[in-house]
C-alpha cells in the first residue's frame, strides 16, 4: 500500500517485544489516540536491532526511523539494550554524514505500562518527521522491480 | 569573595501608600547589605486581584509589561517585596510557558513578552541570594528579648510549584531570619493561614474572624508582635486591628512588624528610615523594651 | 508459499474504524497469498474452524491474522495451525487492534495502516521455517521471596505439593505487615492467632528451607535452572546454637535501638527477638546500637547466653540454590508520609500511622494494648483518622487506590471504640471502598454501633492547640469548614511497593510500572504469572492487596509452580539463535556478548566455531546483530525475516 | 631505506623458524612496490622498504592462519595487526613481528593527479624532500610532501606498536594531530549536498569490491553479506541504494574496529573516498567511548560492551 499522499509519511518502528511493543499495546488499550504513520516491527529486544536494519529502512526511502526498547536495567535479557544504547547512538551521530537530517532516527526506552508515554512519544516523533518533511530519495529503478526479483529466488 | 548583589525592583502599588513603610525598609535594608536594587523604569500594575478575577490575559499581559520593561534595563532578575505581586508576575510567567497564550499576550504588548527574567521576593533573596549566615554577621543591635510569631499569609509560597519557595505548609525563612538577628520565634502553627486579604472590603466579618484568630494564637504563643512580609497581611493585622479587637471583644495591642524594619532595627538603622511610625498600633513599649532606641539615634546624629 | 489470511472484524472493535473486507481484498495480491477473508471473531470457535477448513481446502501452508496483539492470542492461533498440521511457527499476526483501530478513528488511514502491517507479517512469513522443541531437565524446587502472609501460602501450599521450597526473608522473621496487626477486618479476629499457626508450620515442614535475613544477590539460569545467590546477613549470632530464651534482652544494657517491628513506638534492646511468636525466634544484634560492636566495649550477652552462640565476628555469607521457579511475594512498604506539611510533616508526635496504631492496640505491643499518645502517655478521648495519605494524591505522585485503608480504618475506629468506651472517633474520607464480601457492611457499623463520624473531605491542616492538635478540614456534604478538637491522629498511610523492589525485579529480569509494583503477565489471564517465564508473583508487590486477595495469590502462584513442575522435562522455546557452521568464522564476538553464556566455542575440523547451546538461549537476538556474517542467525526474527517485513514497508 | 640491510639481517636470522615473511619488493615500474612472500633465503635480497611500501600486510594474516608467519609492517599497519589479535583472528605465538621507523608513503593517485598520462615510468629517486621521476624521456620534480598520503601528515603512531624485532631509531609522532580536515570540510556541507555527494560517487561503484579486499579487517571474506542470500541484505543490481548499502555495511562493521589504514579507499579502482566514512564512525566512537582501534591487543571493542551509565550518551533527553 503507498504512504497516503499529503497525509503521512513513511515511519517505521522497531520495537522491542517486553517493554515497547507492550507499552504500544497499553497505550491502544488505553484507547490513546495517534498519529497513523507509524509501521510497528517487532524484535524480540532492543539489542536485536542490528544498526544496519535502521539504515537499510532508510535507504529503502523511509522518512523516518523510531527505536523502542526497554529503559536500561529493566531489559528482559538483563543487557540487551545496554549494548543498543551503545550502537544506536553511534548510528545516530554517523547518519548526517550521509546526508539524513539527525532527526530521522531516534532511540527512547518506553516500558510496557508507560501507554501515556508512547502515545507521546508516536505523537511527538511524528510531528518531528513531518516538520522535516519527506526524506530525500536515492534516484534508481523502482522497487517493485527489484523486490519482485528478490522475491523470485525466494 | 562576594560578587555584589543586583536586581531590578518592582514595588507595586501599595509600596506607594499602604505599605510605604514596607518600601523603605526593604530599601534601607538591602542598602545597608550592599545589594543593589534598580527600581524598574515606567512599572505599572502588576495586574493583581481587580485585573486576574476578569480576565486572565490582560492581567498576564500588564505582568507580562513588566517583566519586558526589567528585560530592556538588561537585568535577569525582579525582585518585589509584596508576595501578591509575586504571585502576579510567577503566575503570568507560569501560563506564558504555553506558546498559544504567550502569543495572545505578546499581541496585547509593544514587544514580545520576555519568558527570561527570574522573578523573586525580598526575603527569598536574602535567604536564598544572600545567606543568613552573612546576615547574621551584619547584626549590630540584637533585638534579644523580643518574642515574635512569624507570619507568611497564604501566597508567599503557594501554589508551591508556582511560587517554588521554602516550604509550601511550614515555611522558615523569616523564623531563620528573626532567629539570626537575635529575637525568640515562637512555634507559630498558623504562619500559612489566610488573613481574610481583600474580604476586608466586600465582607469585614470574614477578616475579623481569620485576623483575630491569628492575634488570638500569637498571643496564646507568647508573642510580643507578629512580623509579616506581605501589605495585605499587615494592613489587615495592623490597620483594622481595633476593628477585630471591638467585633471580638479582644483586647490585643501587637504590633504588626515587616520583617525588612525589624532587620533595619537590628542592623542599627534609624526608626525614620524605617517608616516605623507609620505603624497604627504603636510599638513604642516593643521597641522601648529592646533598650536600643537611644543607640540608634545616636548613631543617626 | 500459499498463504491464508484472516482479517479480524473483532466485532467493532477493529471492524468500527477499519474496512476489513477491503484489508482481506488487498491482501489477495501480496505475494504467497492464496487465500484471504474479512472474518467476525477470528479467536472464537468457529473463527478457529475457518482457519482449519482453510488451510485443508486450499492446502494453505501459512496463515496470517490480523486481529489483536500477539501479546494475546500469539499462543491461541498456533495451536489452531497446528491443529490443521501445520507447524506452529508458520503463522504470523498483525495487530490491527491495539496498534491500529484503538488509537484513531481515521478509518481511511486504518485501512491503509492495516494493510499495509498484513503486508508486513505476510512478507515475513513468506520467511518463516517450522521450528520444534527440545526437551530439557528441570530443577523441581521453587524460591519464594518474602516471608509475608502471601509467601507463607505459596510455601505451604507447595511444599505440601511435594515441592522442596526455598524461603527467603528480608527480616529476621517471618510474618511481614500481618504479624504486626492486632485484627484483621471485617471479622475483627487476632491476626497473629490466624498467622500464627501458618508460621509455625512453615518452620517445621520437612519440605521448606527457610534463610531468615538474608537476601537475594544474585540470579541467573532460566525457567526450570535457576541458580539464586543468598546473601544470608550478619546476625552476630549463631542461629543453629540459639535457642530464642531471651536471657540476653533482659541483659542488654543497650535500650535505645530502633524498633523496627513496633514501628517505632518505643525502643528495644540492641540485641532482640521482635516479637514472641517470631519464626523463627532467634537473636539479632543491631549492630548499629550494639556497645560491643560500635566501642568494642560490653558484650554482656555473650556472658549471659545459656548456649554460647554469640558471635562478634560474624560476617555475611552467601549460599548458592537451584530452583526451577520463583515466586516474588515481596510486599509493599508504607508511603512517607512526612511530604504532608499540612499535617505537620512528622512534627507533631501525636499524629501517627494507621500501622503504628495496630501496634499499639496490639497486647503484644509496646503498649501493651493500651492507647497512649506519644507524646504525654494520656489516654485520648478525641481520635481522628484521616484516610488517603499518599492514595489517590496525583500531587505526591500517589494517584492510585491502596485499597484497602477504608477498612483498617473502621476495624481501628471499632477498636478505638472498644479500648476506649468514652472515645469519640472521626474519620475524614474521600469515598468509602469496601467492594469485599461483609466489607459494606462492616464500615456501617463502625459508623452506626461504634458511632464513628464519618466526614467526607479532606484535612487541609493540623496544628497544635494548647494541649490537643486541631483538625481542619472540610465537609464537602454539608459544604463547611469543620474544625475538631483532636487528642490524637491517626494517619491510613497508603502502600507503595517495597523498598528494593526494582533492584529484586533488575534480578529477575521482570517489569515493573511506575510506581514500583511488578507486572503481571495479563492484567486479567495471566494475574500471577510475568513476562518471564518460572517467575511468578504473589500478594502486594503486584500492587496493594488485602489478606484474602494475597493468600489467593500465594496459592495461585503455588498452583502455577506445581503446574508447571507437574512435567519432567520442559519444552525448549525454538526461538533460539542457530550458528550457520559455513559462515561462521570463529571470531567469538557472539560469545562475548551473549549475556546467558549460551554460546560456546567448539572445534570443527581444527576451525573455531561457535554453537549455540539450545536450552540455555532465551532469544535475545544479541548475538545476531553483533555477528557481521550473520552466521548466527535467532530463529523466527531471522535478518531475512525483519529485511523482508522493512522491504515490504519501504519500497523506495 | 637507510634500515633495508639491517631488516634483511634480522628476517634472515628468523626465517628458518618461519614459513614465510611477508614484505614488500619493487613492483611493475618504479612506482610501485608489490607484497613480497620471502619463503627461501635468496628471497630476502629483493626486500624494499620505503615511501612506496603503502600495501597494508596484515591483510594477509588471517588467510595464513596456522602457518608460522613473519610480517614488516609500518606503524600503522602494526595497529591492523594488534587488532586481529585483540580479535582472536590471529594468534600471536604465530606472528613474528618485523618493524621500522616509517617515514610516510606517498599516494599514488596524487602522483597521477600530478604527473598526468606519462605512459612508461623509467626511474624514480628520491632525495630529502623532492621525488624525481623519468617518464617518457621527461623528468618530473614533484615535492614530497605533495604526494604524501594523507594519513601521514598526522600519524601519531610512526613506529611499530608491537614487533618482536625492530630495525632502526624510534622516531616522534607528527605534531599534527588532527588528519580530519578533509572531514571537517564535508561536514560543513549542507546536508542536501551530501546526499547528492554520495549518490554521485556511489553511482561510480563498479561494485568490484577491491575496498573489501584490501581491508585488513574485513575477515568474512567468502561470508560477506554483500554476495549472500541468507541473508539477504543487497541484491546483486547495479544501483547505487545497493552499492551505497554496501559501503554502510562496510563502515558499521569495522565501527570501533578501523584503524584508519586507508587501503580501502586506497584499492579502489574509482577514487571514491570511502575512507570519509570510516573516519566519521571513528571520530564517534574516540568522542563516546575515548577509545582507538588497534592500540591495545587487550582492549574490549566498544560495541561489545557497556555500561549501566553512559557518560556520553544523553538518551533519555530525547
Amino acid at each position: 500500500m503507498p504512504v497516503l499522499k499529503g497525509k503521512e509519511l513513511r515511519i517505521v518502528g522497531f520495537l522491542c517485544n517486553w517493554c515497547s511493543y507492550g507499552g504500544a499495546d497499553t497505550a491502544g488499550v488505553g484507547r490513546f489516540n495517534q498519529p497513523t504513520d507509524l509501521r510497528i516491527i517487532r524484535v524480540p529486544c532492543s539489542g536485536r536491532i542490528d544498526p544496519l536494519f535502521i539504515m537499510k529502512t532508510l535507504m529503502n526511502g523511509a522518512d523516518g526511523v523510531l527505536v523502542s526498547g526497554c529503559h536500561p536495567r529493566d531489559c528482559h535479557y538483563a543487557e540487551g539494550n545496554f549494548y543498543a544504547r551503545r550502537r544506536l547512538e553511534v548510528l545516530h551521530r554517523f547518519l548526517p554524514i550521509l546526508g539524513f537530517e539527525p532527526g530521522r532516527f531516534e532511540y527512547t526506552w518506553v516500558s510496557a505500562s508507560e501507554g501515556q508515554r508512547w502515545q507521546q512519544v508516536v505523537t511527538r516523533f511524528t510531528e518531528q518527521i513531518h516538520k522535516l518533511g519527506p526524506a530525500p530519495k536515492i534516484a534508481g529503478p523502482e522497487a517493485s522491480a527489484t523486490l519482485r526479483q528478490m522475491e523470485a529466488v525466494l | 569573595m562576594s560578587v555584589s548583589l543586583t536586581y531590578a525592583y518592582y514595588p507595586g502599588c501599595s509600596s506607594t501608600g499602604t505599605s510605604i513603610e514596607y518600601d523603605m525598609s526593604s530599601r534601607a535594608i538591602c542598602a545597608a547589605l550592599d545589594i543593589t536594587l534598580t527600581d524598574v523604569p515606567n512599572w505599572s500594575c502588576c495586574g493583581s486581584t481587580p485585573a486576574h478575577t476578569v480576565d486572565h490575559t490582560l492581567s498576564s499581559a500588564l505582568s507580562a509589561r513588566n517583566l519586558c520593561q526589567v528585560a530592556s534595563m538588561g537585568l535577569t532578575a525582579a525582585v518585589t517585596p509584596c508576595p501578591s505581586c509575586l504571585s502576579n508576575l510567577k503566575t503570568a510567567q507560569h501560563r506564558m510557558k504555553n506558546d498559544s497564550f504567550r502569543e495572545k499576550v505578546s499581541k496585547l504588548l509593544d514587544k514580545p513578552a520576555d519568558i527570561t527574567v527570574e522573578t523573586k521576593s525580598v526575603l527569598q533573596i536574602l535567604v536564598e541570594d544572600y545567606g543568613i549566615e552573612k546576615i547574621k554577621a551584619k547584626v549590630k543591635k540584637p533585638l534579644t528579648g523580643l518574642t515574635v510569631a512569624a507570619y507568611y499569609g497564604c501566597i508567599m509560597n503557594r501554589p508551591a510549584e508556582i511560587m517554588n519557595f521554602d516550604d509550601r505548609e511550614h515555611p522558615m525563612a523569616m523564623d531563620n531570619i528573626m532567629t539570626a538577628l537575635g529575637a525568640t520565634v515562637v512555634p507559630f502553627p498558623l504562619k500559612v493561614e489566610c488573613c481574610g486579604a481583600s474580604f476586608g472590603i466586600p465582607r469585614k466579618d470574614v477578616v475579623m474572624r481569620l485576623s483575630g484568630k491569628l492575634l488570638d494564637t500569637a498571643k496564646e504563643m507568647g508573642a510580643m508582635a507578629l512580623v509579616t512580609a506581605c501589605p495585605l497581611c499587615q494592613m489587615n493585622l495592623d490597620m483594622r486591628q481595633e476593628q477585630i479587637n471591638s467585633a471580638n471583644g479582644s483586647k490585643h495591642h501587637m504590633p504588626i512588624f515587616y520583617f525588612t524594619q525589624l532587620m533595619g532595627l537590628a542592623f542599627g538603622l534609624t526608626e525614620k528610615e524605617l517608616g516605623i511610625d507609620k505603624l497604627c498600633v504603636n510599638p513604642r513599649t516593643v521597641i522601648d523594651a529592646l533598650g536600643m532606641e537611644g543607640n540608634s539615634k545616636e548613631k543617626s546624629q | 508459499m500459499k498463504i491464508g489470511v484472516f482479517v479480524c472484524h473483532c466485532g467493532s472493535n477493529i471492524e468500527g474504524t477499519v474496512d476489513t473486507a477491503a484489508v482481506a481484498a488487498a491482501a489477495r495480491e501480496f505475494p504467497g497469498v492464496a487465500f484471504a477473508t474479512d472474518t467476525m471473531y477470528t479467536c472464537s470457535e468457529p473463527g478457529q474452524e475457518e482457519i482449519v477448513n482453510a488451510i485443508k481446502e486450499h492446502q494453505l501452508d501459512g496463515v496470517v491474522v490480523a486481529s489483536c496483539t500477539p501479546r494475546m492470542h500469539e499462543q491461541t492461533f498456533r495451536r489452531t495451525v497446528e491443529r490443521a498440521g501445520l507447524n506452529r511457527y508458520l503463522f504470523e499476526m498483525a495487530n490491527i487492534r491495539e496498534h491500529v483501530s484503538w488509537i484513531g478513528k481515521d478509518r481511511e488511514a486504518n485501512t491503509n495502516k492495516a494493510t499495509d502491517l498484513v503486508r508486513m507479517a505476510a512478507s515475513k512469513l513468506l520467511h518463516n521455517r517450522p521450528l520444534l522443541s527440545k526437551q530439557f531437565d528441570i530443577n523441581k524446587r521453587v524460591l519464594i521471596i518474602g516471608g509475608g502472609v502471601a509467601g507463607i501460602q505459596a510455601a505451604l501450599d507447595c511444599a505440601e505439593g511435594g515441592l522442596e521450597v526455598v524461603l527467603v526473608e528480608k527480616t529476621t522473621t517471618i510474618g511481614g505487615k500481618m504479624a504486626k496487626l492486632d485484627k484483621t477486618f471485617p471479622t475483627v479476629d487476632c491476626s497473629c492467632c490466624i498467622l500464627g499457626p501458618r508460621m509455625v508450620d512453615v518452620a517445621q515442614h520437612p519440605n521448606i528451607t527457610l534463610y531468615a535475613y538474608s537476601e537475594i544477590e544474585e540470579v541467573s539460569g532460566y525457567v526450570g535452572n535457576f541458580d539464586v545467590k543468598v546473601k544470608k546477613k550478619a546476625t552476630y549470632v549463631d542461629w543453629d546454637k540459639c535457642t530464642g530464651c531471651g536471657i540476653c534482652m533482659t541483659k542488654c544494657p543497650s535500650k535505645k535501638a530502633t524498633d523496627y517491628f513496633n514501628e517505632g513506638i518505643g525502643k528495644t534492646t540492641a540485641i532482640n527477638i521482635p516479637f514472641p511468636q517470631a519464626i523463627p525466634k532467634k537473636a539479632k544484634i543491631d549492630a548499629d546500637f550494639c556497645m560491643k560492636l560500635q566501642k568494642g566495649k560490653c558484650g554482656i550477652c555473650a556472658k549471659v547466653c545459656p548456649s554460647g552462640c554469640i558471635d562478634f565476628t560474624q560476617q555475611d555469607e552467601f549460599v548458592t540454590e537451584k530452583v526451577g521457579a520463583i515466586v516474588a511475594a515481596t510486599g509493599f512498604d508504607l508511603f512517607d508520609w512526612t511530604v504532608y506539611g499540612e499535617y505537620g510533616g512528622g512534627r507533631y508526635p501525636d499524629v501517627i500511622t494507621s500501622l503504628q496504631y495496630e501496634r499499639m492496640l496490639s497486647a503484644s505491643g509496646p503498649t501493651g494494648g493500651h492507647i497512649k499518645r506519644p507524646s504525654d502517655g494520656k489516654e485520648p478521648k478525641n481520635v481522628v483518622f484521616i484516610q488517603c495519605v499518599g492514595s489517590r494524591d496525583k500531587s505526591v505522585g500517589r494517584p492510585y487506590c491502596t485499597g484497602f485503608c477504608c477498612m483498617y480504618t473502621a476495624k481501628q475506629a471499632i477498636l478505638t471504640k472498644d479500648h476506649l468506651p468514652e472515645s469519640q472517633t472521626y474519620v475524614f474520607y474521600m469515598d468509602i471502598r469496601a467492594t469485599g464480601k461483609n466489607y459494606d457492611e462492616f464500615t456501617r457499623r463502625a459508623m452506626e454501633e461504634y458511632n464513628a463520624k464519618y466526614i467526607r473531605g479532606r484535612v487541609s491542616m493540623i496544628y497544635p492547640k494548647g494541649d490537643s492538635l486541631l483538625v481542619r478540614g472540610a465537609d464537602t456534604l454539608m459544604g463547611t469548614q469543620v474544625e475538631v478538637d483532636a487528642d490524637l491522629v491517626v494517619l491510613a498511610v497508603g502502600a507503595e511497593a517495597a523498598a528494593g523492589a526494582a533492584g529484586l525485579a533488575e534480578k529477575l529480569r521482570i517489569s515493573y510500572d511506575s510506581y514500583g509494583f511488578y507486572m503481571e503477565g495479563h492484567p486479567k489471564l495471566k494475574p500471577v504469572e510475568t513476562n518471564t517465564a518460572g517467575v511468578y508473583l504473589a500478594g502486594s508487590c503486584q500492587g496493594p492487596k488485602d489478606i484474602p486477595s494475597s493468600v489467593a495469590q500465594g496459592s495461585a502462584a503455588a498452583s502455577k509452580v506445581l503446574g508447571l513442575f507437574s512435567k519432567d522435562k520442559l519444552a525448549s522455546d525454538p526461538q533460539v539463535s542457530v550458528v550457520d557452521i559455513k559462515r561462521c568464522i570463529g571470531c567469538g564476538k557472539c560469545m562475548k556478548t551473549c549475556p546467558f553464556g549460551a554460546i560456546k566455542e567448539i572445534d570443527f575440523r581444527g576451525m573455531k566455531k561457535a554453537e549455540v547451546i539450545e536450552t540455555v538461549c532465551q532469544g535475545c537476538g544479541i548475538c545476531t546483530s553483533t555477528c557481521p556474517q550473520g552466521a548466527a542467525q535467532l530463529q523466527h526474527f531471522t535478518d531475512n525475516q525483519i529485511l523482508s517485513e522493512v522491504n515490504a514497508l519501504c519500497q523506495f | 631505506m637507510k634500515y633495508q640491510q639491517e631488516l634483511k639481517d634480522s628476517i634472515r636470522k628468523a626465517l628458518p623458524g618461519l614459513d614465510v615473511v611477508i614484505a614488500w619488493s619493487a613492483g611493475y615500474d618504479p612506482l610501485h612496490a608489490t607484497p613480497h612472500f620471502i619463503r627461501r633465503e635468496e628471497d630476502i635480497d629483493r626486500l624494499e622498504i620505503g615511501p612506496f611500501s603503502v600495501h597494508n600486510l596484515a591483510t594477509y594474516l588471517p588467510g595464513l592462519r596456522g602457518k608460522k608467519v613473519g610480517i614488516v609492517v609500518k606503524g600503522c599497519d602494526s595497529r591492523s595487526v594488534i587488532e586481529l589479535l585483540q580479535e582472536n583472528l590471529i594468534n600471536r605465538e604465530d606472528v613474528t613481528i618485523f618493524g621500522f621507523p616509517c617515514t610516510g608513503v606517498v599516494d599514488q593517485t596524487k602522483i597521477r593527479k600530478a604527473l598526468g598520462h606519462t605512459g612508461k615510468v623509467d626511474f624514480c629517486q628520491i632525495a630529502s624532500q623532492t621525488v624525481v621521476i623519468g617518464a617518457g624521456g621527461e623528468e618530473h620534480k614533484l615535492r614530497l610532501s605533495k604526494v604524501l598520503a594523507d594519513k601521514c601528515f598526522s600519524c601519531q603512531y610512526p613506529n611499530a606498536l608491537i614487533s618482536d624485532h625492530f630495525v632502526g631509531e624510534k622516531i616522534s609522532p607528527s605534531a599534527q594531530t588532527e588528519g580530519g580536515d578533509d572531514l571537517e570540510a564535508f561536514e560543513n556541507m549542507p546536508l542536501p549536498e551530501r546526499f547528492a555527494f554520495w549518490q554521485k560517487e556511489m553511482d561510480r561503484c563498479i561494485r568490484c569490491y577491491a575496498c573489501r579486499n584490501a581491508c585488513p579487517m574485513c575477515v568474512c571474506r567468502d561470508h560477506c553479506l554483500a554476495e549472500s542470500r541468507d541473508p539477504h541484505w543487497l541484491s546483486q543490481e547495479d544501483s547505487v541504494r545497493d552499492k551505497w548499502m554496501f559501503q554502510l555495511i562496510h563502515a558499521y562493521h569495522l565501527a570501533g574496529r578501523c584503524t584508519e589504514c586507508g587501503e580501502c579507499q586506497r584499492a579502489c579502482p574509482m577514487d571514491i573516498p570511502l575512507l570519509l566514512l570510516k573516519k566519521k564512525m571513528n571520530k564517534e566512537i574516540k568522542e563516546l567511548f575515548q577509545y582507538e582501534a588497534g592500540v591495545d591487543p587487550e582492549a574490549t571493542p566498544p560495541l561489545l560492551s557497556f555500561k549501566m551509565e553512559e557518560e556520553n550518551i544523553k538518551e533519555r533527553e530525547w
